[in-house]
């Protein structure tokens, strides 16, 4: 039997498992048994994607199951990338949920959350192995059903929870339809519902088609990577749902959405032309500077980590969009490298993110805040899960010895290299790339240092953070091994070469574009280098050495108050919020946030001179939101009120319409 | 002969289908539709001494005592019960209504066109009169606010069709026909009941007032 | 055309429980109903293995494989529906009534059943009218003013669109005798699909357009449909469940056996055109009115008119694939919303009002409650694995393969937006956290307002009813070769 | 073994060299604005001061305060390593490249930013939030810059940037790389902290930056946040000088063209501390918010430069 068949079958099996022990187990042993068979089945899918990648390629077709179609299952490289990612999400969410669910109150660990979970991991499982238009269209739709439940498990405790679902299944269900109509009529233009004929007709499709299918599956697919403006459900359900459910989604989930665009763009239509992927440039571009301004401006740090979400999306798009340029212009080989940028971003993404996010929940139970204003203390009382929060920042910032700068850097090296006969608009785009992925780096540090540096140092600035104790070992465990997996990434991502060489020659879009000795990554078409491990141990052992040195021959430092400029003690609210650090930024981008501002001064009773209190209130509502789809909400909702005229009781006018009916259905003979 | 009685029977059929909208007195709505009870089973039996057929006679004696006998005792007996005299405030005039009829009866004449075209008998060449009459009831229920009013706008309707049926075909099985004027005279108990009950219920059988259940 | 008493227990057993229910106790009676109920589905599966050799002709009745599917989709909504009354039943207090209803739902099950299992069409039309009558004072049920509202809208809208439907059986019958048949015959099925090359078309026309306004008033199809959320909404939670689940299929059943005569005379273009109108007009009207939805049983009679306007969307494309899309759907939709409309009947039970703004947090009070009702409506919605899902999405690849593109996008844009709304108005009473006092709506003149006492068994037929649903959406299994037959009955006539 | 004690010997001759280059800075400045001023050896001198003093640390720091200045120190000691300072062929050629080089700096960043909020103080995350945004600001220009540079050779390998200089003079002096030199030389006055941007040596608190985030250091810490300020000081003047003014750079790793290289490096930069120390003087601090007007312009010069070097290339 075959590797990938055994572990994917195995996965599936063990989730169906872990469904019904979601539901039958008592409650004092449920999250570790939930959490157990999620990690379980999360490393069986890991397996089949280590099995697919290293070249073992498996198709099934199922006729009995999904009625009036059947399941075919096909498994390539590609879908194996991303069922390792995902597998390897949810092996270190599944030991990170024995702790949290077990441990946060009702909701998560309540029985239909627990029967969930592993079933939405079997869900986005399904969605890389399917094969055919009618399997992906239900995996997807099964993983959106198992998603939309899962963010619901706290709905008793917050109301929000309400709202931030409905979003999310309304955006969610938008997108399936367009992807619905997408791949339909991409099935009905080749007369095959099969991947494996959609690759073979594609050649022949018209420019229309092929063009009609492309943006409307994109939609769908950067709606659910939470791509702006398509994004609005991401910061509510993300921020919303328990938080193993969030690192879920934001880690795995939103990769699908990159996974769609990858499989339909390079795959079965086998690249397009330039337009497709300059549009997509232009969707990944703006993801990636909303995204993270909007997260830079937050003080929520589960809707920080969401909008960064769809920042490290927005890269991703801008490196798919590179390697679709470049394919196109005769480019084979860079085209390559963006592709494995793209593909080595989604990964990294999904390491750190996991631990953020599970970070995040560790904090929030401990605190029971998600504001980081009112957060604060936290090194001193959670030192282990401040330790393994850096390493998350450490990636997501995009710094050196962090994961998500050697995705970076491969991404600027695919946009960095020049056409001689790129023609004008490459000439213009590329810089224009360049400093879009610049600024939305450099506007990611602000927006993590803000996150550790606010979040976790100096004082305690709220009750919830003075009491916080350090999270179970569980929790500490799989944030470990996210961490490790994130330095792994960080230090060494030349073993994932072979891997991504792999799935780009498997999608025709270049040769191998990685290769290199055990530490440094070479790239194919392009001069340059790095090698991270060498600049790990150049860092940390010279960091390391000049700390010895220092405590070697200096004097040991002596603890003292901190300068008070002679005003008496410092305070918990002398320090500097979040929402001041952000301040400079939002003021230099106050055009593109838009921030609502109000002061209300109060006077006293004696004299208009006199000042009781000012009130100072600011919001930074989501612009997008704000201007595109608040006036399409609202536009619906008179539409509906307006309808309940049709139905206004009257008895008579419901026979006029019958009437009209049966006169027009007359005429109709009669006029032919 | 026979065509001239059958032309004669259709004309009063469509006359007082006319009658029903002009008239507001809920007793005259009644017997007008019993005299066109009596106009559409003169149309059955001269249809079946024309075609000498048994069944055709059977079902013209069922229609007949059904809607001649039947159904106006039945409305009269919700008549004495809801003692309401008048249809006073038609959503439509008598003059619009009139005129409507006129307009619905073109239409009726222009849409048989196939029936006509294809029967094997030229009495098919009234068969429009049926679905005028049709539309008339519709017309009638759609617009009259009493509950009668539409109990007999709903009968217009099926003297219409039937009277399609007889012209037509030379009426339906006997056993389909059947199974019809059973649902029919149900139908009519039913909302014999139904309107005694909207009398308790709102005191009046002004259909306008049924509005609670609206969006 | 061998005999089988498989084509008279449709009809035979709910008689028989009707006078049992005459005769005998409460309780007797309403689980006689059930066995009914579980007998007409046992016929129909019974008969799908027995007209795999051929339909079979009995006098006026008539099977084939799509008969016994529909048998199957009564057999199976009205099992839910009656196990589900008899809780419902111990529910409301109003004894007195109880025979009465008893009785009226097994006639409407005997009248459902013999719409499908009649050959002639005229019978057909007689037994979908008197689905009218039967059901009419089970609408009226409560004898509240609502209720007898509901239930003369019910009865003057329904006899005035069959009526239209009648007209267009004479026309029917009249192409037919111009064909050459005589009798009786001329209005049997077999016959007339048989005949059809010698049917005249422009009577046929006008004929197929009739029909579908006839029985479309019956089936909930826009602009006819405005009698069904009044009636729905008043009616005793079963009875809802019938009407929504089989009752508005039944109606559209004879619109699929007339298609087979008017496709085979016209070809595709004019039905296809009225159906598509009918079908949009009705997604857009459902959509529209669940937007500002205010009470929780016109929801699912708006999901109704949302469901049938896919039926007949799918119906128009037409083809094989959609075609078995359309079965399907009728029978997942049936399952699905008889347990959602019976939910909506314990919920009210349970609140003591279906407005939708008196209800809240009801998943923190009546979990298992909530989660059926709630799991009905992500069924209704169309979510996998239920059975709605496998069927959409059947219906949009036939229509993207019959070059329909337009007309599913705007079909699916429709039904997006229903699906917003009811996600909407769902998540607002199901979810949340659980309000301190049950309330209790003073406007709600049900019996029982304010009691809260549910049993654990009144949930037994709901999850039956979305297991059913699930599996259904999982695999066809048995049902796989029926549904092809069917849909083979649809489409070339035998 | 060789290229790693060039790289050695580099990053000792910029650790050396870096307190000079601040001391003849200030020492230039003096003169210019009519006063005596310290002497050119003045920085090292105070160095040695804070090493001998005790260090302190607020009381409610914690790891992050004691470690950034190692950090600091360390990424701007590897930076010195591995930029082709003395010879073209990077002493640890691959290892890394512009883009890397621009990554560390900011990490050393980033570590002092960490510190300034892990005192609790006001001033701290003051000093923080600004360093940060203006960090963020010169991002986009940097590797904009970087982008002109390297689509000259095809690579970001910063050997190979200035080896083409050295070996094809013709090429630096483009209007491309003019733009490119401008642009980089604005950002390098941000991202080391001199004015316009930034006054090192203020402490009003309005106008600090770079010292707000440093306030709370005392004795070795101190010391080793100002040395590497020093350096990162004199490694981005002498990649300025190095991209822009290429000669005197060693093609190969023979000793005797390293000394030539090494003292060739000192002048250069010499030379241009001078130049900005005499610029300073007539030159006020902007006001924090009129800061990314200056960003945006030197991006602006990025971009031309890019668009330049495609469009005239």
């Amino acid at each position: 039997m075959n590797g990938v068949a055994a572990s994917l079958g195995a996965a599936f099996v063990l989730a169906g498992v872990g469904g019904v022990a979601g539901l039958a187990v008592p409650a004092r042993w449920r999250s570790a048994a939930v959490g157990a068979v999620t990690a379980a089945v999360g490393v069986a899918g890991a397996v089949s994607g280590v099995a697919a990648v290293s070249g073992t390629g498996w198709q099934v077709r199922l006729p009995g199951l999904l009625p009036l179609a059947g399941v075919t299952l096909a498994v390539d490289p590609l879908a194996g990338w991303f069922l390792l990612l995902i597998g390897g999400v949810a092996a270190v969410v599944g030991v990170y949920t024995i702790g949290y669910a077990g441990t946060s109150g009702l909701g998560p660990a309540a029985r239909g959350s627990s029967a969930v979970l592993p079933v939405f991991v079997a869900a986005m499982l399904l969605v890389p192995a399917a094969g055919s238009v009618s399997t992906f269209l239900l995996a997807w739709e099964l993983m959106a059903m198992a998603s939309l439940l899962l963010v619901l498990s706290e709905h008793r405790h917050s109301r929000a929870v309400r709202s931030a679902a409905l979003w999310y299944a309304a955006m969610t269900q938008a997108g399936f339809v367009v992807v619905l109509l997408g791949l339909a009529w991409l099935a009905a233009a080749v007369g095959g519902e099969s991947f494996a004929a959609i690759r073979a007709g594609a050649a022949g499709l018209s420019p229309v088609v092929s063009g009609g299918v492309f943006l409307l599956c994109v939609a769908g697919f950067a709606s659910k990577a939470g791509a702006v403006p398509l994004h609005p459900w991401l910061p509510r359900a993300h921020a919303e749902a328990p938080s193993h459910v969030s690192a879920l989604m934001s880690a795995a989930m939103v990769k699908l959405g990159v996974y769609g665009i990858v499989r339909l763009g390079f795959d079965l239509l086998g690249g397009g032309p330039r337009w497709w992927w300059l549009l997509l440039g232009a969707l990944g571009a703006v993801s990636a500077l909303y995204g993270i301004l909007q997260a830079a401006v937050a003080a929520d740090l589960k809707r920080l980590l969401a909008f960064s979400t769809s920042e490290n999306v927005g890269l991703i798009l801008l490196g798919l969009a590179a390697a679709g340029v470049w394919a196109e212009a005769g480019q084979p080989a860079v085209a390559g490298v963006a592709l494995a940028a793209a593909l080595l971003h989604a990964a990294n993404h999904a390491g750190f993110k996991t631990l953020l996010f599970c970070g995040a929940g560790s904090v929030l139970r401990a605190t029971g805040t998600r504001d980081l204003d009112r957060m604060g203390g936290l090194s001193r009382r959670m030192p282990a899960t401040t330790a393994l929060f850096t390493v998350g920042v450490l990636g997501a910032a995009a710094l050196p010895l962090g994961n998500g700068f050697i995705s970076e850097w491969l991404l600027l090296q695919s946009l960095l290299h020049r056409d001689p006969a790129g023609g004008t608009v490459l000439t213009i785009a590329a810089p224009v790339a360049v400093a879009v992925v610049a600024l939305t780096a450099g506007v990611g540090v602000v927006t993590y240092v803000k996150a550790l540096g606010v979040g976790f140092l100096a004082r305690p600035r709220g009750e919830g953070a003075a009491a916080a104790v350090e999270s179970p070992p569980s929790m500490l465990a799989g944030m470990g091994l996210a961490a490790a997996v994130c330095a792994g990434l960080a230090v060494v991502p030349v073993v994932l070469a072979p891997a991504l060489d792999r799935v780009v020659t498997g999608l025709r879009a270049g040769p191998g574009p990685l290769g290199g000795s055990s530490a440094t990554l070479r790239l194919a078409g392009i001069a340059s280098t790095i090698s991270p491990l060498w600049i790990a141990v150049g860092v940390v052992g010279l960091a390391v050495g000049c700390a010895a040195a220092g405590r070697a021959l200096g004097r040991a430092r002596r603890r003292v108050p901190a300068w008070d400029c002679g005003d008496g003690p410092l305070t918990a609210r002398m320090e500097y919020t979040a929402t001041a650090f952000a301040e400079p930024l939002q003021r230099v981008f106050d055009d593109v946030l838009a921030p609502e501002q109000a002061v209300d001064v109060t006077q006293s009773a004696e004299s208009a001179y006199l000042v009781r209190a000012v009130e100072y209130r600011r919001r930074l509502p989501d612009r997008v939101e704000a201007r595109l789809y608040r006036p399409l909400i609202t536009a619906v909702d008179a539409i509906g009120r307006a309808a309940r005229a049709l139905a206004t009781g009257s008895v008579h006018r419901y026979l006029a319409y019958m009437l009209a009916a049966l006169v027009a259905v007359l005429l109709a003979g009669v006029v032919r | 002969m026979t065509d001239q009685l059958l032309n004669l029977a259709c004309g009063l059929f469509l006359l007082t289908a006319v009658g029903v909208l002009w008239r507001r007195e809920l007793a005259a709505l009644i017997t007008l539709l019993t005299v066109q009870g009596v106009a559409l089973a003169g149309i059955a039996v001269l249809l079946a001494v024309d075609q000498r057929h048994a069944e055709t006679a059977g079902v013209a004696l069922a229609v007949g005592i059904l809607k001649i006998a039947v159904l106006p005792y039945l409305l009269r007996r919700i008549l004495a019960r809801v003692p309401e005299a008048r249809e006073t405030a038609p959503l439509v005039n008598v003059a619009t209504s009139l005129l409507a009829a006129a307009a619905l009866t073109l239409l009726a004449y222009a849409a048989a066109r196939p029936l006509i075209d294809l029967a094997p008998s030229p009495t098919a060449g009234a068969a429009p009169v049926g679905i005028a009459v049709m539309l008339i009831g519709f017309f009638l229920a759609a617009t009259r606010r009493r509950a009668i009013s539409q109990i007999v706008g709903v009968l217009l309707i099926d003297n219409g069709i039937a009277a399609v049926a007889f012209l037509a075909t030379g009426g339906v099985p006997l056993l389909v026909e059947l199974g019809v004027s059973a649902d029919l005279l149900l139908a009519v108990l039913v909302l014999q009941v139904l309107t005694t009950r909207l009398h308790a219920a709102f005191g009046g059988t002004d259909l306008d007032d049924l509005r609670e259940l609206h969006d | 055309m061998t005999r089988t008493p498989a084509l008279y227990l449709p009809l035979a057993a709910p008689v028989a429980a009707a006078v049992i229910s005459a005769l005998l106790g409460r309780r007797t009676a309403a689980w006689a109903g059930v066995g009914a109920a579980a007998s007409v589905l046992a016929a129909g599966a019974w008969l799908a293995g027995t007209v795999r050799g051929g339909p079979i002709v009995a006098g006026l009745l008539r099977a084939d494989a799509l008969t016994a599917f529909m048998l199957i989709v009564v057999g199976a909504v009205a099992t839910i529906a009656c196990w589900a009354g008899v809780h419902h039943l111990a529910d409301e207090a109003a004894a007195a009534t109880d025979r009465r209803y008893l009785i009226l739902v097994q006639l409407f099950i005997t009248a459902m059943s013999l719409a499908v299992l009649a050959d002639n069409l005229g019978l057909l039309w007689v037994a979908v009218e008197a689905t009218t009558i039967v059901t009419a004072f089970l609408v009226g049920h409560r004898r509240s003013r609502a209720s007898v509202e509901a239930a003369w809208k019910y009865v003057v809208l329904c006899s005035v669109g069959i009526a239209i439907a009648f007209l267009g059986t004479a026309c029917v019958y009249a192409a037919a005798v111009a064909a050459g048949a005589h009798g009786s015959a001329a209005l049997n099925w077999t016959n007339l699909t048989g005949q059809a090359a010698d049917l005249d078309p422009d009577l046929m026309r006008l004929a197929a357009g009739l029909l579908v306004l006839g029985f479309g008033t019956k089936a909930g199809l826009a602009p006819m449909h405005a009698w069904l959320p009044d009636a729905h909404s008043q009616a005793p939670a079963p009875v809802s469940a019938l009407m929504s689940g089989v009752l508005l299929s039944v109606a559209f059943y004879a619109i699929l056996r007339y298609k087979t005569i008017t496709d085979a005379v016209l070809g595709h273009g004019y039905t296809r055109t009225l159906l598509l109108v009918a079908a949009l007009a009705s997604l857009a009207v459902a959509a529209a009115l669940l937007l500002a939805q205010r009470d929780y049983k016109r929801m699912l009679a708006y999901s109704s008119i949302e469901h049938m306007g896919l039926v007949a969307l799918g119906t128009a494309i037409g083809g094989r694939l959609a075609i078995t899309a359309v079965l399907l759907h009728v029978l997942g939709h049936g399952l699905s919303k008889a347990v959602a409309f019976c939910g909506a009947g314990q919920l009210v039970t349970a609140t003591g009002s279906s407005r939708l703004a008196a209800v809240r947090g009801l998943a923190a009070r009546y979990p298992a409650l909530a989660a059926s009702f709630g799991l009905a409506l992500l069924a209704l919605l169309g979510l996998p694995p239920f059975s709605l899902f496998a069927s959409e999405l059947g219906i949009a690849r036939a229509g993207l393969a019959a070059g329909q593109g337009w007309v599913i996008a705007a079909a699916f844009a429709l039904v997006l937006v229903a699906f917003a709304a009811v996600a909407r108005h769902g998540g607002r009473i199901l979810l949340g956290p659980p309000d301190p006092t049950p309330t209790i709506d003073p406007a709600a003149s049900a019996p029982t307002a304010g009691a809260i006492r549910l049993r654990p068994a009144a949930i037994t037929p709901l999850v039956i009813g979305l297991v059913a649903a699930a599996a259904l959406g999982i695999s066809l299994g048995p049902l796989q070769e029926l549904l092809q037959a069917a849909a083979t009955t649809i489409l070339l006539g035998r | 073994m060789i290229p790693w004690l060039l790289a050695a010997g580099q990053a000792v001759l910029v650790m050396l060299v870096a307190p000079l280059l601040i001391g003849l800075m200030r020492a230039v400045r003096a003169r210019l604005e009519g006063r005596a001023g310290g002497r050119v050896l003045q920085p090292w001198r105070e160095l040695r001061k804070q090493l001998r003093k005790e260090p302190l640390i607020p009381a409610d720091a914690g790891a992050f305060f004691t470690a950034a200045p190692a950090v600091l120190v360390a990424t701007s000691v590897l930076v010195a390593a591995v930029a082709p300072f003395l010879s073209t062929r990077g002493p640890l050629s691959g290892v890394a490249d512009l883009v890397v080089v621009v990554g560390l700096l900011l990490l050393g960043a980033v570590a002092l930013a960490l510190a300034g909020l892990d005192t609790g103080t006001a001033f701290g995350g003051m000093g923080a939030s600004r360093e940060m945004i203006i960090a963020a600001l010169v991002e986009p220009t940097l590797l904009l810059a970087v982008f002109a540079l390297s689509t000259r050779v095809g690579s970001t390998d910063l050997g190979a940037i200035v080896a083409a200089g050295a070996t094809r003079p013709a090429e630096v002096f483009t209007p491309a790389s003019a733009l490119a030199a401008a642009a980089l030389a604005l950002a390098t006055l941000a991202e080391a902290g001199r004015l316009p941007v930034d006054n090192p040596a203020t402490h009003l608190e309005l106008t600090m930056v770079h010292e707000a985030m440093v306030l709370e250091y005392a004795g070795r810490d101190l010391a080793l946040v100002e040395w590497a300020a020093a350096m990162r000081l004199t490694i981005l003047l002498g990649l300025l000088a190095n991209l822009f003014i290429p000669w005197g750079v060693a093609t190969d790793p023979h000793p005797g063209a390293l000394a030539v290289a090494a003292g060739v490096f000192v002048v250069k930069l010499a030379a241009l501390g001078c130049l900005v120390a005499a610029g300073e003087v007539f030159l006020a601090k902007l006001r924090l918010f009129r800061v990314p007007e200056l960003l945006a312009g030197s991006f602006v010069l990025g971009l031309l430069a890019v668009v330049a070097s495609s469009v005239l290339a």
